[in-house]
């Protein structure tokens, strides 16, 4: 445990060499206007800060410093360059409202992402003003509404969903003003298409569909799934968080989706930061076009310009104040720079050899694989069911004793239709030995949850705490430190 | 292979424990006709010098101007430690701390974050973060409104940044929800008080306070909000956390405070970097913290009694209430966050106070060297912070780029958002900008003028 | 314990991030001058180097993660702007055989930085060419050999050294062809005066001396030392790496001493690294100055040049290829000029209150001080020879227990003439709460000795590894890894 | 105060913990004549956004030029995971690693360099750095000379960097060690085999033997060595440690290889700097190893039988042997050759042998298109790496001059050092220049020296 930084102050420290110089004057605020008492924010100097937060660094797991397998986050290879050119001065020190004569040179790398996106994506146009997956997600729904709305088709209501589905899917719909009907998945991981095809009619406003799907398959029937949507006069929205699975390979406009989001930061190996920022930009077909949101970066004889509603009319407006988190695109431009032609496609090979390479291996130690019969995308899915039921070990259990071996574990119950599963994404940036690593502790848990049920059942012993209290958490809400409580 | 650590030998003894030839195999159940693997665009590789050389020059391009624009973004000093700590490995790479005994150092300092941003804002709670400023302001507004049920309009200032309410129109408008203009009053800059009071009846869920508003001017934020409360319609606070180092806190405002505040994160810490990314801060009252969208980081116990950090309240968000959660966020801006959990820090409340005061004795001696030109005067009567609206008797699209020709961004034109507003221009001098980078603005700026 | 890099290298492994764009022949140079066999470095991806090295630093104890009293060594805070300005493209990228003219900012700071430390140490000029406090002395030594042969005095062939010296005093008086005579100490650790008189004579070159001593001790007798020692002919040597207890105090310079050299990466806080790089500048008064080593930064009417032995013909000559570590000196003159004047004053102030502070409260918790009856300077001295003689826990034994409780242990066995000694030196930029910590701690330790001796002296326990043993290290020599030994 | 956190009242009762009033009290042993806190020069304190400025503003100043000068330090591109892990504060602000149990992660680092840097040059041992490469040189000699008992003289070919020479001069002068010149051959630029020979006599502690040579120029080092240890003598290797990945390793020179190898170890992974830091490597064979200065690494194992690393044979060091130690050194070059690591891990073989054949390559390539003009020609006819003497039929100090107006850094004339070399300079093109970059230079080259 390490003390709070708040515990660490004492009054009237003053760190000085960022005490700038001046005695400036603020009489002509008003009395009534201005702070009276000074806020509790620490008084700590520079060494008691830098001290403080690099050691808190280190009580973090990270691609950095452990294998990360968490389905779904594509957790690889962050590479430095990407930091080090988003940082430039040229790039980090410029006003996102001066003129944009003074930003040709962003705005050139931004077109350039952009245009890489439409030939991954097989779209016609790209957006990269999103900010995350969920933004993603809303925009592309806010078109699809849109478009319904420009076309007077106003009964449509309704967004299908299947159930496998990430929780962002509903909730964006929902925030677009749809209700949600949920779809449900057959055995072998694809979509029922029986049922899509009794949920689906006049009312049916749009399919959001993942592919390959959370449940690390991919979605055989997709051809026939567009051609149901569009019959019914409804659109197709690709959630493109599993992109790393088909870099390169297939481009979702070419399976017939109308409208995509792409994860940066999954895909295009942004950092995840401990929760963000992330970047999150639409792509849309021709039928879409006028709807993408502001501003838009276009280009006319190699001078760049923003665009924003006055030129867009039809546009659904603007998503941030700005031009969105234009660092995270550019870390992204430079690793799709760094991949290339050719290693668009690698990346979803390699990702997909290392999944199907842990599920072989890990069926072998007799772990059972929520889809047997299916080829492993970039991520597959095992059910700790059986081991749960034999000795009272969860998959739960299973992750926090990972832990404990210097493995971050996979991403567990989740999806919520496979019972104590592990969604396991090894990425295609991570060796041999370090997934024979991984394989090999999960055998040794194997055998611990056998021999050692307690200790499995009580671990982490190794990390900075033990197992946390949630409920408490939730319960006794302590979410802000107080002076008194120490 | 960039970022494929796998030799040939190694790639076939994993094919062979598959069981198949080639990797190409393991993509056998995608329908053949839908594999595509030609690009036509992307162009070859480059190695990390070429990508080097190549985002230099594009960096240098846009070179280094002297930058006189606020509007929603400052220029402030960020001391060194901030960037030098926050992208170390394990905070710039890991994932939001699912796995909370393994995320103890992102948790904590998020805890820390909430704590600062309270105390700050003068709330009882603040979540994790949002995206930005204009899209946090969607999310309260719809927390506003999911708070008090039925009532579907919201009442939005005029003077808020033109684009705080595009975005939140954008984010609202298919739930059914209205956004109401209150013009300001063409002296002040400010609310137009009779305007507001006649729009505040009973279908109103917020009233929307910038402070200080788009035009750097000061609202009389006590007044609006006891009116606001005693109409039953919650109150929305959009400030700059820089500011409520010397500024009245929202939670101070009036008899109760504010009911939810939030703002743009930018002036603690993060560089402007063409407009992101930063991040949106959102504090609210202890009552409505489960309407809060975000994550929320709560202090617990682990199995021993220790003090430990962990997600808490999750069953708001999207992950566990899918289509009923508060909001669809999930990804948000951590290292934004923890970079400006730095800042706060290193710079302390005293030095943060410092650093607004800077920026605000700054602008207002800018104010006086533009003021004393012959056609450029104030345009607003109100005091203001660190901010100000001029009007130059001449075109301010001209000049502007005059300006620009000689290294400095003159500010920030308002005729496109404001009509009424033509040839005005809104200032700013943060505590970086000199006086010699003063003199020479007015310099210019005269000769400009003086040649019309 | 973390594999070596070696075992996580694959033969054929390529990080083509890295792996330059081209095709370049190399056919003109002959066959037999070309290596046939790759060297044995490893192939690892980006990720494994980054996880590999990230992973190594967490071991290791550091001032941004630990209090750090190691005395003699000062080891401050490190600021960050420091790193940062010296990283700055137009310092960082230019080439030391570039034209002066391409250097004028570089040299402007270094020259700036030169005043500044002739400011400081009274001094009538400065060469900032020495890379380390040792080269610093070489310099100081050789100058003051020089000085005696321009004045054909040759029969000088003796440094008187104090006993208490710092290693490098003696070697570094070898180095320059000089005989070493150790000279003792008083029991209140100055230099035994009577001896000293005893020893001087004419084949004395100059007397070496450290002060405050590394005794922790100001030498009182220090103006009466100076005439003796100018008295025989002979030059006196301070060397400054106690400066930090007297900065902005006293200067050596009026202290008689006429050859000083500085440890910027003590008193000026540039990082330790390590292990280096440092910077040892030299001052020197009046009569050494045509010795200074070349180049020499030179200033005319606001241009600056860099003059080398042509342009100084009694120069002792070049101590490295170039211009020392200009990059350390840039982050010396970063934080001197942030101390700005009344800083320097400030910083021995509070060194020496901290000092003194943790002297009388770890006085007061029973530890006994080597010299009681003074003050105690930026550092001091306890002896744990009672503690040994009743438990048997020896200095080492406390030293590896503290790292336990998560401090970084002060010097132990130096200076040689104290017992079972730690020479303990806090620096300014510890907080009082860090203080009172390390107090409890050796209060616990001191418990800890008694109740559980075992324990203490197989400390450590927390740490990557437990006691290692040095005498294995040294008879079965392993300093290379050999592929055969996995 | 900057970087002292105490405040007023922690200073009191700190004061009344030790008794006394006040801090200058604590200084009562100090002769009070010698207190004088007055500084004349010293200016006052900037904060860190003024620091900033100013140090910004000398480092654009130095501009960015383009390089053509190598002679000894060579802009080689960096990996950027080098530099932003290297600072990492547990590598950047420790100490030399006295507390092993809690420094073992630099002290497997420079074991692993250790191993890296001998298998490079091919020999048994490395030590953990010298200060930089010149007095690494100093350091083999007096090695050599201790080796070697009664011989104090050793041979130093004229062909190697001037600087070595000065260098290694002002270091072992004292000593009574004798360095003689052996000349380099005029067609050649290498060394003169029959002035060797006839000076190989009973009192050569050592040969230094560089290679490639300063003017690029490789060395028949087989015959060399083997000439060398016919005669008795030591062979100390002068090479630069990039060139050591295409290039024959020391340890393979002639039959039984040299027995020091020295170098400047800035080509990995070093940014130039003005000159510094840098730092030396040191490597030789097993027989020699207690006679290294510097730091050496052992691996050990712990109380447990586990793995560990530790400082070993310190008896040769000065904290332990004093004035017998093999060297004053102390402090060396830690974080450059952590960097240095970093550097080969991150390049491997195979991208360290890609950079040295395309700065090979680019240097040929420059060689080409600047002897393609009138009156620029190759000086000597040897084979060499990466870098070559030209000679010009025009004023070098001019045209340096004139083509670093153009923002070229033309090259390094040679004629201060080598009288009988007039105008000719010695020119590097690495891995980084561009072809673009060479046609530019040559075509400044060729305005300048036909309008000669
Ligand atoms: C399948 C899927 N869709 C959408 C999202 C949401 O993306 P973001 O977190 O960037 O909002 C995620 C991210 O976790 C995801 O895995
Ligand atoms: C008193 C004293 N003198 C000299 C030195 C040598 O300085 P450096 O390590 O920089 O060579 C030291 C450093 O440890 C020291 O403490």
């Amino acid at each position: 445990m390490t003390e709070l930084i708040f515990e660490q102050s004492t009054a009237g420290r003053i760190n000085n060499a960022q005490f700038l110089a001046g005695t400036p004057a603020i009489d002509d605020i008003p009395e009534s206007l201005l702070r009276k008492k000074r806020p509790g924010l620490p008084e700590v100097s520079e060494m008691q800060a830098v001290r403080h937060y690099t050691r808190l660094s280190q009580l973090n797991f990270s691609i950095d410093t452990q294998f990360y397998p968490l389905g779904s986050c594509t957790m690889k290879h962050n590479p430095r360059i990407c930091n080090e050119a988003a940082m430039y001065d040229g790039f980090s020190g410029r006003h996102p409202s001066a003129p944009d004569s003074t930003g040709q040179g962003v705005l050139s790398c931004l077109y350039d992402l952009q245009e890489i996106l439409k030939d991954i994506s097989g779209m016609s146009e790209v957006s990269l003003a999103p900010m995350a997956g969920a933004q993603g997600e809303f925009t592309g729904i806010a078109m699809i509404r849109a478009y319904h709305e420009a076309r007077n088709d106003d009964a449509r209501e309704e967004i299908l969903v299947p159930d496998a589905a990430h929780g962002t899917n509903p909730a964006t719909a929902v925030m677009c003003g749809y209700k949600v009907r949920e779809i449900p998945t057959l055995d072998n991981g694809d979509v029922d298409i029986d049922a899509l095809r009794e949920a689906i009619g006049p009312q049916t406003a749009g399919l959001m569909l993942t592919n390959p799907s959370t449940l690390g398959v991919f979605e055989t029937q997709i051809t026939e799934i567009a051609e149901l949507v569009h019959g019914a006069g409804g659109l197709l929205y690709y959630d493109g968080a599993n992109m790393n699975a088909i870099l390169g390979k297939v481009k979702p406009g070419e399976m017939g989706f109308d409208v995509i989001h792409l994860n940066l930061h999954k895909t295009f190996s942004t950092p995840h930061g401990g929760g963000g920022p992330g970047a999150g930009p639409v792509g849309v077909n021709e039928r879409l076009v006028p709807f993408l949101p502001v501003p838009k970066i276009v280009e006319s004889s190699g001078e760049y310009t923003l665009l924003d509603k006055k030129d867009c009319p039809q546009s659904i407006g603007r998503l941030s104040c700005f031009m969105g988190n234009t660092g995270i695109l550019l870390r992204a431009w430079v690793y799709a720079r760094l991949l290339g032609h050719d290693g668009m496609k690698r990346v979803a090979d390699y990702a997909t050899l290392n999944a199907n390479y842990m599920k072989a291996k890990l069926e072998q130690a007799g772990f059972e694989m929520a889809y047997k019969t299916r080829r492993a995308t970039h991520e597959f899915i095992l059910t700790l069911k059986k081991e749960k039921a034999e000795t009272g070990v969860t998959a739960m259990d299973f992750a926090k004793r990972l832990l404990d071996k210097g493995y971050h574990a996979p991403t567990t119950y989740f999806p919520l239709l496979v019972p104590e599963c592990f969604l396991i994404e090894p990425t295609e940036s991570e060796s041999l030995e370090e997934l024979d690593g991984f394989i090999k502790a999960m055998e040794e848990i194997q055998q611990e949850a056998i021999e050692q049920t307690e200790m499995v059942k009580s671990a982490p012993h190794s990390l900075p705490v033990r197992r946390l209290d949630d409920v408490r958490a939730a319960r006794q809400l302590d979410v802000v430190w107080q002076e008194e409580q120490t | 292979m960039p970022f494929i650590p796998h030799t040939e030998e190694e790639t076939r003894l994993m094919l062979e424990a598959i069981g198949v030839r080639h990797i190409d195999e393991l993509f056998d159940e995608i329908p053949a006709d839908l594999i595509n693997e030609k690009l036509d665009y992307v162009p070859p590789a480059l190695d990390e010098a070429g990508i080097r050389r190549l985002s230099r020059k594009s960096a240098d391009a846009d070179g280094h101007y002297i930058n006189f624009i606020g509007a929603g973004a400052y220029e402030h000093h960020i001391p060194a430690a901030v960037w030098q700590i926050a992208t170390r490995g394990e905070f710039y790479s890991a994932y939001t701390p699912y796995q909370a005994e393994a995320s103890q150092g992102t948790l904590q300092l998020l805890y820390e974050y909430q704590s600062m941003m309270a105390s700050l804002t003068g709330m009882d709670v603040s979540n994790a973060s949002l995206y930005e400023g204009a899209s946090a302001l969607a999310e309260a507004v719809l927390m506003a409104v999911r708070a008090q049920r039925r009532k579907q309009r919201i009442l939005m200032p005029v003077s808020i940044h033109p684009a705080y309410r595009e975005t939140t129109e954008t984010i609202v408008k298919n739930q059914g929800i209205s956004l109401s203009n209150i013009d300001y009053a063409s002296e002040s800059g400010t609310i137009d008080m009779s305007q507001l009071s006649d729009e505040l009846g009973d279908d109103v869920a917020a009233l929307v306070i910038p402070q200080p508003n788009y035009f750097g001017a000061l609202e009389e934020v006590d007044a609006l909000v006891d009116l606001a409360h005693k109409r039953g319609c919650l109150v929305i606070a959009v400030v700059n956390p820089l500011s409520l180092a010397i500024l009245k806190a929202p939670g101070e405002w009036g008899e109760n405070g504010a009911d939810i505040v939030i703002g743009e994160g930018q002036s603690l810490g993060i560089p402007l970097s063409s407009g992101g990314p930063y991040f949106g801060f959102m504090c609210c009252t202890q009552k409505l913290v489960r309407q809060m969208p975000g994550r929320l980081i709560g202090r617990t116990v682990d199995a021993d009694g220790k003090q430990g950090f962990t997600l808490t309240l999750q069953a708001r968000e999207q992950h566990i209430r899918r289509s009923k959660a508060t909001s669809n966020i999930c990804t948000n801006q951590g290292l934004m966050v923890t970079a400006a959990t730095l800042y706060m820090s290193l710079m302390g409340p005293a030095g943060m106070a410092q650093a607004a005061k800077l920026s605000h004795a700054n602008t207002r001696m800018l104010v006086e060297k533009l003021t004393a030109i012959e056609g450029v005067e104030v345009a607003f009567n109100s005091p203001v912070f660190h901010e100000c609206v001029l009007r130059i008797n001449t075109d301010v699209d001209d000049l502007i780029r005059a300006i620009t020709a000689q290294g400095i961004i003159a500010g920030k034109p308002l005729e496109s958002d404001y009509e009424e507003l033509k040839n005005c221009l809104l200032v700013c001098a943060t505590e970086l900008r000199t006086e010699a980078e003063m003199d020479d603005y007015a310099l210019h700026l005269e000769r400009i003028v003086s040649k019309r």
